[in-house]
């Protein structure tokens, strides 16, 4: 389309769009494992995560963005887990971290 | 003889004061009340966390107790000033007494000053105080009458805001947000609801249970983040923007409601009272008690007592202990057993 | 919608007199909107506004880009105020709302922390030998049009009303960041719900509209546009801003800010080209005007002595709709007659595309 | 004599389906194995394998011996019905021969011989009808104990019974009239043309004086079409539903011997270990999904099911322990587990060659020696174990490399456990050429999990693996480490994947004895409970794996001992969770009792 070369671009908005976000997944998910909304972000999974000390993987925030309807990535990174089960033994909410883990694949293998 | 006690405020403090009270034998309590009947703020309210217990019933429970008792009440009565020995009254008349509990509690913060969120000028931002009112009406809908599919709770509107005043945290939006929340997916099972938040702080019994039952029950969703502000949108809805600080990232969304969780502040004419009767008042404007540990319900002039949120933000069954606490304080004070 | 809440702001406008202080980029952008200003004050509201050619630019631009120090700037502003005294002035009114900040900024600072303004007594009579007394009144110039609001109303010939259906016109108005979000009590209507623009819209027959980023920023944001790795952070502003008013269906935007003014303008046409997106009736864009230029329109002004023909979106559509009469083939003669050139056709430029009058011309 | 009858048909029909279907499946399996597989068979025909394999064969396809071990009376309903049924069979094959000599004699002819002797033979052989009808009885009695099972489990020391599928009620319903209907017909022919021993005979004499020869007349033909119409209908639904284990048992056993075993990809070998379950439910009450939680249709028997007939799902596969218990309670020795593995490798595997690149390159062990010391993940929650490992190293005199205590790279069980096998194989791949590395010959792990990966999964010749249990035994009887003992009383938890996963029981349980006294609890060893944190089980929610934990924990604490010891830090937090200050890994008893 461009027949100008400006230099620059239209900065992709860094912007979570609820109303522009597909959240049929999300919803799916929720309904599959209820406790993942019971996540408050305290972070335990994160700091003890095997995969997250070697990478940059969040598992919390990538779970956060997918129930924000937020795919992109989702799926890559989840495939960073190792699937050690630490977090799972830590979360003081008792979220079945590994069974979140899978079922985010498995529901967004296609993303 | 019989010592009289004046009790300034017919809320659920003033009431519990003044029941204890009687129930010495030897005080004789008046209660002055602004409005036309006994009941404070809690009359505005439908049902109570965590339990979700109408309250009405509570409220009900303490006016029949409060009727049965004989106790002298003067409602449509305002207290203009008031020493440890009397009250004056804006109707120039003044109440002599022997010691005073002040159960003035708190207002309720006018939303209309956070600008950016539109209260009083978008149609469909309500504050926590109307949706209670609807909810007691029976009828819960946006503007335009229809049902919401989308509604957002905002938690510490008028609460840890120095931009308002308001350093203080409100205590009880928290699980009122939770409470309200669940009560409109209870009314409307497929709409979405969001709570936006800073920090939940679920002090009380039950009270984090209930937040957990909000979230894997009701499927409510909590962000973590301050609405920055709303705008109108073409249909009359609301688009608000907050940042997702738990993932780092600006959120944006239009909802066809949005709830203000208001906070609790200090009454203005704390000021006045605490001029004219040598008290003190703490940094939030709430009046400051005597000591925060052994003399919670004792102001630091003999003779002045506190129940309730007069002195902080507190929950009803707070406030009732401290009715207990401060006739038990009074009664001592009088020397009556 | 219950907007009375603008009236919490208010703040005092002289009614005459006034020293003029010129922006920057109108200057050389929307040239013909300052002298609307100071036509619309002179020859129709009868008042006395001096437009003084001793002095400069105020260095905001040179400030907010962290080339120009503060004392340097306070510096600066102190001499303009001189030059304000020794034309025998004390209202001091700008054209340039970074200017409108900088000078409130300044006169803040000084009243807060007042060994700066003595500092800066003392920096100005080193450099220059003169010394300065602070105006009695400071306003921007749509401070100033706000004020005469009704007034030029009385005088309206041609309101903002389309011409063919009979009703408002709807106006998108862009505040500019530096009116009121630094000192919302120093912007008519605050920074929430600014009414300086609206106030005008509303007294000459349009409708504001809200959407949901008003209170956006444009995007210029100094640095963001000046430093070219970061202009597509300033662009994606204008095209946010542009997204979210596109389904009001805006008949035209007003900008108060000379930036504001430039860049939901000329960005306009560099969304079309990036990605596509045209904006406006059939895609032409949406026009961009000044309030000089909407005033201008509003009291029978031609839209070429407005020079209107300055704009990378063209404004005849409006024009068409407002029932203007205008001279097409007059755009792009300059005041003596002379062609000045014409913008090379894109999708904003609807009438310049087939249109060859100044081609024989040349 | 003629052998034919057109009630025969139905018989004669079905069990050509039968043998035809039988047939092609075995074909169809044994074509689909691997080459290796193959080669297997062909060299273990020849070998003692199969002798062994007839012998059990015998013990466990007619005998059950097995089942008998788990409880007699069900032993016996098994042992009437299959021995007894094969007994008919058998000793009615020797009767025809006995009476008519060496005569061809179609299947029909010998399945209803009664039907085309009867008035044709003048003396009967009184052993025969004897011996027939107290066959007959037997298998009867077995019938009768299978209706009262159905109504009454507990009886049979069965708490749970499967329930079945449609198809499996078909036939059972043919199989429960099978021989009433036998009885039937022959009772009705021995009224008429008398013959007949203790039972047919006397019922048939009882039916003549009852309902008299016209009546019988009538009945004669109907019954026997009925009874070969239930043989019939009993043959056509075997091959697809779970009577099938009848006969696939039989290959299977020889396979076995062979050496064949289900590996982590699906084979058509697993067909044989599939179909060769009865749906006995033996799997259900070991189960404690079904015990503590209720869950009752993931257990083995539905699991297998479900694959046979292609309606698995992933909730289903998923939501299982693995603990072990049914598998080593399983009749047929079916290996559960395995099956489960592959079924959710089929399910879940996605060969991603991109995944765990972060991995290249990446050593984070410290120190150096021939032992090398492998926490695992979960150790690392178990700071305690960790200190406890370095005290006894120290004591030990024992140079140490320690793998991962700086946070290492997972052993790559739980991504198998999870279906992952080829991701899982890339974490293998990395640990072993870290341990190769770093040069050590004993590889030291107080993580079960990770020890059994490192046994099964690893290629590690010439590094002797060890649990940090059977380490520990081994510095304690080669007199490198000293003890002090005696006061304690202890009672241990087996771990799964430690115990029945490994084998390993012995090695603990001797550390123990030498710090203190063991008190055994109601299930150990083989028998041991799971802890319920397995991460075999990404199904079941916090409070469940809480609920088997607290259920756990009391069994133990039942046992009166002063501490709970166990060997995995995921049974030692699962069972701190209900006993927090009272449970202590092996290593850190052991660490208290150094003397030196």
């Amino acid at each position: 389309m461009a027949t100008i070369n400006f230099g620059y671009s239209i900065n992709r908005p860094r912007l979570i769009d609820i109303d522009r976000n597909n959240l049929r997944k999300s919803d799916e998910i929720l309904l599959e494992m209820p406790e993942l909304q019971t996540c408050i972000g305290c972070g335990t999974c994160t700091a003890s995560c095997t995969a997250g000390n070697l990478t940059d993987f969040n598992f919390r925030k990538v779970h956060t963005l997918v129930r924000r309807g937020e795919y992109a990535g989702a799926y890559e990174e989840m495939n960073k887990c190792m699937l050690c089960g630490k977090c799972r033994l830590l979360c003081p909410r008792g979220i079945n971290t590994r069974g979140v883990v899978m079922l985010i694949k498995r529901k967004l293998g296609d993303f | 003889m019989k010592k009289r006690v004046a009790i300034i405020g017919g809320g659920v403090a003033g009431m519990q004061t003044a029941l204890r009270l009687k129930r010495t034998g030897g005080i004789e309590p008046v209660i002055i009340e602004r409005e036309e009947e006994l009941g404070g703020k809690v009359r505005n309210w439908h049902v109570l966390f965590p339990t979700f217990t109408p309250a009405g019933e509570v409220l009900g429970a303490l006016r029949s107790e409060v009727a049965a008792a004989g106790i002298e009440v003067l409602t449509g009565e305002e207290a203009e000033e008031f020493t440890d020995r009397s009250v004056k009254l804006r109707s120039e008349r003044t109440i002599e007494c022997d010691a005073v509990a002040l159960c003035s509690g708190f207002t309720l913060f006018d939303a209309t000053l956070k600008e950016e969120y539109g209260y009083g000028i978008y149609d469909n931002v309500y504050t926590s105080a109307d949706l209670e009112r609807m909810f007691s009406e029976g009828r819960v809908a946006m503007a335009d009458g229809s049902a919401p599919r989308r509604i957002a709770f905002l938690h510490c509107v008028g609460s840890r805001d120095e931009k308002v005043c308001q350093r203080h945290c409100s205590k009880v939006c928290c699980i009122t947000g939770v409470k309200q929340a669940i009560e409109m997916k209870r009314l409307f099972p497929t709409a979405d609801v969001f709570n936006f938040y800073m920090d939940i702080r679920m002090f009380g019994p039950g009270y984090e249970e209930l937040y957990r039952e909000a979230q894997q029950r009701y499927n409510i969703h909590f962000v973590r983040g301050r609405i920055s502000e709303a705008s109108p949108m073409m249909d009359g809805r609301v688009q608000i923007k907050s940042e997702d600080t738990l993932t780092g990232r600006p959120l944006r969304m239009s909802v066809d409601m949005l709830v203000l969780l208001i906070g609790m502040r200090a009454n203005d004419e704390n000021g006045r009272f605490a001029d004219k009767a040598g008290l003190t008042l703490a940094q939030s404007g709430f009046m400051q008690s005597r000591d925060l540990f052994l003399g919670n319900t004792e102001s630091p002039r003999p003779g002045i007592f506190y129940a309730g949120a007069v002195t902080a933000p507190k929950s009803i069954g707070e406030t009732l202990n401290e009715g207990f606490t401060a006739a038990d304080r009074i009664a001592e004070y009088l020397g009556v057993k | 919608m219950k907007r009375a809440n603008w009236t919490e702001y208010q703040k005092a406008i002289a009614d005459d007199k006034y020293y003029y202080a010129r922006s920057c980029i109108r200057q050389n952008f929307y040239p013909g909107s300052e002298k609307a200003f100071l036509e619309i004050l002179h020859k129709d509201l009868g008042r006395d506004i001096f437009d003084d050619p001793l002095h400069t630019s105020c260095t905001g631009i040179g400030y907010h880009s962290d080339i120009v120090p503060l004392e340097t700037i306070m510096t600066v502003v102190a001499r303009q105020f001189s030059l304000m005294n020794d034309a025998g002035y004390e209202n001091f009114v700008t054209s340039c709302i970074t200017s409108f900040g900088i000078y409130t900024e300044i006169l803040s600072t000084w009243e807060e922390f007042p060994e700066t303004e003595e500092k800066t007594r003392e920096n100005l009579f080193k450099a220059t030998g003169r010394e300065f007394v602070k105006p009695k009144n400071l306003a921007h110039t749509s401070d100033v049009m706000f004020h005469f609001r009704n007034e030029i109303a009385g005088r309206m010939k041609r309101p903002l009303i389309n011409a063919r259906t009979g009703e408002p016109l709807r106006v998108v108005e862009h505040i500019g960041c530096h009116y009121a979000k630094i000192f919302p009590s120093k912007g008519i209507g605050g920074s929430e719900f600014p009414y300086v623009l609206a106030g005008m819209i509303e007294s000459w027959g349009g409708n504001v509209v809200d959407y949901p980023e008003r209170r956006h920023c444009c995007g210029f944001g100094f640095r963001n546009y000046l430093v070219q790795a970061n202009r597509g952070y300033s662009i994606a502003n204008s095209h946010k801003k542009l997204e979210s008013m596109a389904p009001y269906k805006p008949d035209f935007i007003v900008c108060n800010c000379p930036g504001c003014t430039m860049f939901l303008d000329r960005w306009q046409y560099t969304i079309a080209e990036m990605d596509g997106t045209t904006y406006g009736d059939d895609g032409h864009g949406i026009p961009v005007l000044t309030y000089e230029e909407m005033a201008g329109l509003v009291l029978g002004y031609d839209p070429w002595e407005l020079g209107m023909q300055m704009h990378q979106v063209d404004v005849e559509p409006l024009l068409d709709k407002m029932g203007i009469d205008y001279d097409p083939s007059a755009k792009y003669l300059g005041r003596n007659g002379k062609y000045i050139g014409k913008p090379e056709p894109a999708a904003v430029n609807c009438s310049s595309q087939n249109n060859t009058i100044y081609d024989i011309k040349m | 004599m003629t052998f034919f009858a057109p009630f025969t048909i139905p018989f004669i029909v079905g069990a050509g389906i039968m043998f035809f279907v039988l047939a092609w499946k075995y074909i169809s399996w044994l074509r689909g194995l691997p080459k290796d597989d193959l080669k297997l068979i062909l060299r273990g025909i020849p070998t003692t394998a199969t002798l062994r394999s007839v012998w059990e064969v015998i013990r466990e396809s007619l005998l059950h011996v097995r089942i008998f071990r788990v409880n007699p009376v069900l032993g016996y309903m098994h042992t009437s019905l299959a021995f007894g049924w094969f007994l008919l069979i058998a000793v009615g094959w020797i009767e025809v021969v006995a009476y008519l000599g060496s005569e061809f004699v179609p299947l029909q002819g010998h399945v209803f011989f009664k039907y085309f002797a009867a008035g044709k033979i003048a003396n009967h052989i009184a052993f025969f009808d004897f011996a027939m009808d107290l066959l007959l009885a037997i298998v009867l009695s077995g019938v009768l104990l299978a209706w009262f099972k159905r109504l009454r489990s507990k009886a049979m020391g069965m708490r749970r019974t499967t329930k079945h599928t449609t198809g499996d009620r078909i036939a059972l319903s043919f199989l429960w009239f099978v021989f009433p209907l036998r009885l039937a017909a022959e009772s009705i022919t021995a009224a008429i043309y008398g013959g007949g021993g203790f039972l047919t005979g006397s019922i048939g004499k009882a039916l003549h004086n009852t309902l008299g020869t016209a009546v019988l007349e009538n009945l004669y033909e109907p019954s026997w079409w009925l009874y070969s119409c239930a043989l019939g209908g009993f043959f056509i639904a075997l091959p697809f539903s779970r009577y099938m284990h009848i006969f696939t048992e039989i290959p299977l056993i020889f396979l076995r011997n062979y050496k064949l075993r289900p590996t982590h990809k699906e084979s058509t070998y697993d067909n044989f270990e599939v179909q060769a379950c009865s749906r006995c439910g033996i799997c259900i009450d070991p189960c404690q999904l079904q015990s503590e939680l209720g869950i009752n249709n993931v257990q083995s028997v539905y699991f297998l099911r479900d694959r046979r007939y292609n309606m698995l799902s992933l909730s289903v596969a998923n939501d299982c322990l693995m603990c072990g218990r049914c598998e080593a309670k399983c009749p047929v020795g079916i290996n559960l587990n395995t099956l489960r593995l592959n079924s959710r490798d089929a399910m879940r595997n996605i060969p991603d060659e991109r995944r765990y690149g972060y991995l290249r390159g990446l050593d984070r062990s410290e120190g150096s020696g021939r032992v090398g010391y492998f926490a695992g993940c979960m150790t690392l929650l178990t700071p305690k174990t960790l200190n406890a490992m370095e005290r006894i190293f120290e004591s030990a005199g024992e140079e140490v490399w320690w793998a991962d205590r700086n946070g290492g790279v997972c052993c790559g069980r739980p991504l198998k456990l999870s279906g992952e096998t080829d991701s899982a194989h890339k974490m293998m791949a990395y640990n072993t050429e870290l341990f190769r590395k770093h040069g050590i010959t004993t590889l030291v792990t107080s993580c079960p999990i990770c020890l059994r990966v490192f046994r099964e999964d690893y290629d590690l010749d010439g590094i002797e693996v060890l649990h940090h249990s059977e380490y520990i035994a081994r510095l304690i009887n080669e007199g490198r480490l000293r003890l002090s003992g005696g006061k304690g009383t202890f009672t241990y938890h087996d771990p799964c994947e430690l115990g029945r996963g490994c084998g390993i029981y012995d090695a603990p349980r001797e550390v123990i004895e030498a710090v203190g006294t063991l008190m055994e609890a109601e299930h150990n060893r083989r028998d041991s409970l799971c802890c319920g944190s397995s991460l075999a089980n990404t199904v079941i929610n916090d409070s469940q794996q809480l609920k088997i934990a607290a259920s756990l924990t009391a069994e133990l604490d039942a046992t009166g001992a002063e501490t709970i010891v166990t060997s995995c830090p995921l049974c030692k937090r699962a069972i701190a969770r209900c006993a927090a200050d009272r449970v202590r890994d092996l290593s850190e008893i052991v660490a208290d009792a150094i003397t030196k």
